[in-house]
């Protein structure tokens, strides 16, 4: 296999904001134990002075490789702050190249996190009554809950 | 940071009185082994006495022993070398906790339309003997069982699977990777045929193997060209590797063998203590298991992040078998005992070197625990 | 007694550069190169780097670098690779002074249908590019054309013979295990698809070779396997070897090449004042000749016995290739350029090293002088 | 290949009885250059005190390899003295035994020496007007002139 970025290693080693938000506005669960990794992400939702919905806090919790978890911690650093808009966006590439990229074996399958943080979103939504954003699919993207 | 390494599964650290063996040679012995002159002659003696010395280690005596480059050449040698040997039978007999190099080498010659039984192998990782007999016909050329397992430690009964592939009348072929100077093999009382080892796994070299072939076996070389040893196997003949080799078979001895099941013992009983946790393969003291393995599954973490933690501690361990790791299929091996695929993803592998102490391992004990712990609580839930 | 070898064509005595690098791999480079941990990372960056020198050597673009376990093994890997790996053609071109395990292994190929032409050569031992050009057909799957010949030293034209052979649609292969380093290769302008190289030729060690093959050539791996080198050739890399290799190939340079080649012109000078007595391939200065080959026949002498009498004054030399030496069969290369088998008994190699001395040359000219006399009072008669 | 003997390489190094006999009672001729072995064994033929003809003096010149040298130098020495019928009956196996075995390889192609012997007693037998001893053929033996 080919070696993870240090960035990989940076999140994977001390990974930002792991743990769980109590009463959380919503929680995005992707992954399953048979694949090896699970991601569950945990969102607060909150207005920023303009009124629009911004993703005030957010945590993970992972089981999966060093790619799995340094993906849920950049997701969440990428995440924060902003627009729920602009949160659905990101992209398994984007948090990719945020870690200055992944083994591509990796690419896919451990990298999961920007599907947890739409789930989240639209657990959100969903919970608030409101309809969920569109899942625009990405390349090899598995959104799973 | 010191390292402790306990992956000796997937190679050893060359020994220094190995070294010592192929530095010397390569000053005195590093003429080509079938040139006349005096340069030549020389190799040639160290490659007959090595040739002799790893032959005595097995009590070959009806047999051929071929330098090859590794355990995965031997492999392929010996079933490539005797499918195209012997070009009638076209079914053999395996098991499904092969190495891949047997695995593989079988799937290529299914391609060609060999036909391949896969023995199960129950949870302690061992052929049913029964199974084994009944799966043999007139048309088996071969039978191919792995000797001490690379992932689970297993040891096959070789005398009792040899004397059953004889009375049906095919060739008996094993690897021995991983047993070799760790458990007694006997070609003669365990009715092998053909016997792969290898020196990386012994503190030998790496890139140098044998294959031992039983006389009369015919079979086609592997690689052709010069007609170096007897034919079967050309190309310059690595003789310091060889010698390497050679005084590798030395170095483990009782007291090694000793000294490394008892600090697995002790890890295995150190890590037991985790919840959710348990040993895969035999029992440490069952007289099944090699004595330097410990294959550990741990709920709730996964293996790769498991031996990135511990690398970060400076300790060296594997998830499953190293030569997979390229790969991210589960391991066929844990499969094949039964494990769930959840189960397998957070499976450790352990293998003991004779260098390792008492506080590595007590070392490794607490840093095991304590990432497991880490681990775990990044977990989103137990299943 | 000083021994003065002579005999760098069948291998060469490892360099201490070499050794150093390769003891620091063994200590610091000892892991898996598989494995995910700090001693199997280190493998791998070392195993990485060698990988991109040895490519840079032969200005290697779109060539995927396998290591292998010497020059028999990746020319057997050439061949059957891609004839398995391409199945419709079953056509292949080459010279009748290849080395025995390119014929071999083609010979092999013969048995299962392949249609093999093996090209006449000149006097020089050159191939003649119109009757290469005349041999390919539609059906040609591979041209394989040693780069510098093992016995005589005759350096073929590889830019002209790749040109040719991509013109013609085939897949052009060349063994260079005895010019590598010695005479510049250009895999791009060369138009080489498939090159094989080794270590123990260059003051590397023995079992460590390579095949750079071309993108997108779908090979068929020789050693199946847990699929390292680009799942091409399996086997648990050795890491130390290739650290060897890689440094071995800084060892020849300009200036060992002219010290080469201007001791090889000495002993011929020397030598071509005995009677009946020619040197066999181009002429020294031709530029079509290795720098470090003389290939001299002795009328009225035998081979072996100018060989050991010579050994017996501390000379190591060879009748022939080496690897032939097992054999009885006089060189089909000596009978390729034109010589009666009469005349190739009395032939002998002498291939210099970077550490021969013009004293040692004086004192192999008189030696041979001396040698060949007594020979020659011996024989019963001129015939 | 196999290793030499010790006694094969003394022979080799240093033959005994090297050269010819001027004027000699018989030569025989064997082996050709295409072959890579030539050899002339020439001997002198006198009577013992009871009459016998025996090989009074004998030697050897030959093209060949060191089994070819060493074979040709112990039959000088084991015919030497000889009569010429026990002479007659050493074999190729005698020779090789004599010299403590010789590789396999070589063991009938450049161990000529009893088939020169033979030429070499038969060539002074007929040159005497007599008949030639019947050579009974040895396993591989090749009798050439
Ligand atoms: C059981 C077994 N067989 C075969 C091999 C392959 O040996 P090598 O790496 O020397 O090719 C290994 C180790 O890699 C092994 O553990
Ligand atoms: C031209 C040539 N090709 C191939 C080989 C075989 O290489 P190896 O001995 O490394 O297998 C040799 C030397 O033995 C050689 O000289």
């Amino acid at each position: 296999m080919e070696n993870y970025s240090k960035k990989v290693m940076e999140n994977f080693m001390k990974p930002k904001n792991m743990g769980e938000i109590k009463d959380a506005s919503g929680v995005g669960k992707v992954g399953n134990p048979v694949c090896g990794d699970i991601m569950w992400i945990y969102i607060m939702v909150s207005k920023d002075k303009s009124g629009n919905e911004i993703v005030k806090d957010i945590k993970f919790k992972t089981l999966g490789c060093a790619a799995a978890i340094a993906t849920s911690s950049m997701i969440t650093e990428l995440a924060k702050g902003k627009t729920l808009a602009d949160a659905y966006k990101i992209t398994k590439a984007d948090v990719a190249k945020a870690l200055d990229g992944l083994p591509p074996i990796k690419m896919h399958c451990s990298n999961l996190a920007s599907d947890g943080l739409k789930a989240a979103i639209n657990d959100y939504l969903v919970k608030q009554g409101r309809k969920p954003m569109e899942h625009t699919k990405e390349a090899g993207s598995s959104l799973r809950s | 940071m010191r390292t402790i390494y306990l992956d000796n599964a997937a190679t050893t650290k060359l020994h220094p009185l190995v070294r010592k063996a192929m530095s010397e040679c390569e000053e005195d012995g590093f003429g080509n082994s079938s040139s006349l002159h005096s340069a030549g002659r020389k190799a040639k003696e160290k490659l007959d006495l090595a040739r002799e010395t790893i032959s005595k280690k097995v009590f070959a005596k009806n047999h051929k022993l071929i330098f090859t480059s590794g355990g995965t050449e031997s492999n392929n040698f010996a079933i490539k070398g005797l499918a195209l040997g012997s070009r009638e039978k076209k079914h053999i007999v395996t098991t499904k906790i092969e190495h891949d190099c047997v695995l593989n080498t079988l799937g290529f010659l299914e391609k060609y339309g060999y036909k391949v039984t896969y023995l199960d192998v129950d949870k302690e990782g061992l052929v049913n003997l029964e199974a084994l007999e009944n799966a043999i016909t007139k048309d088996t050329l071969l039978v191919s069982v792995i000797h001490g397992n690379n992932e689970i430690g297993t040891i096959q009964n070789l005398k009792e699977i040899g004397r059953i592939v004889h009375e049906k009348g095919s060739v008996f072929h094993t690897d021995a990777c991983q047993s070799f100077t760790k458990q007694p093999i006997d070609m003669e009382k365990d009715n092998i045929d053909l016997l792969t080892i290898n020196a990386h796994k012994i503190y030998g070299p790496k890139g140098v193997g044998a294959l031992l072939v039983k006389e009369g076996l015919g079979l086609e070389p592997l690689l052709h060209g010069g007609g170096h040893e007897y034919g079967l196997r050309s190309g310059t003949v690595n003789v310091p590797g060889i010698v390497g080799f050679s005084k590798a078979t030395e170095i483990i001895g009782e007291r090694e063998i000793e000294h490394m099941a008892s600090l697995r013992n002790q890890l295995v009983k150190g890590l037991k203590d985790i919840d959710d946790c348990w040993l895969n393969g035999p029992e440490v003291d069952s007289g099944k298991r090699l004595c330097n393995n410990a294959n550990l599954t741990f709920m709730y973490a996964e293996g790769e992040a498991i031996v990135l933690y511990l690398d970060a501690l400076g300790i060296c361990v594997s998830t499953g078998s190293a030569c997979s790791s390229n790969t991210l299929k589960p391991s066929h091996v844990l499969k094949a005992i039964g494990l769930k695929q959840e189960q397998s993803h957070g499976t450790i592998r352990f293998s003991i070197g004779i260098d390792n102490t008492t506080e590595e391992i007590k070392y490794t004990i607490d840093c095991v625990k304590g990432t497991i712990e880490k681990l775990r609580q990044m977990c989103p839930y137990k299943y």
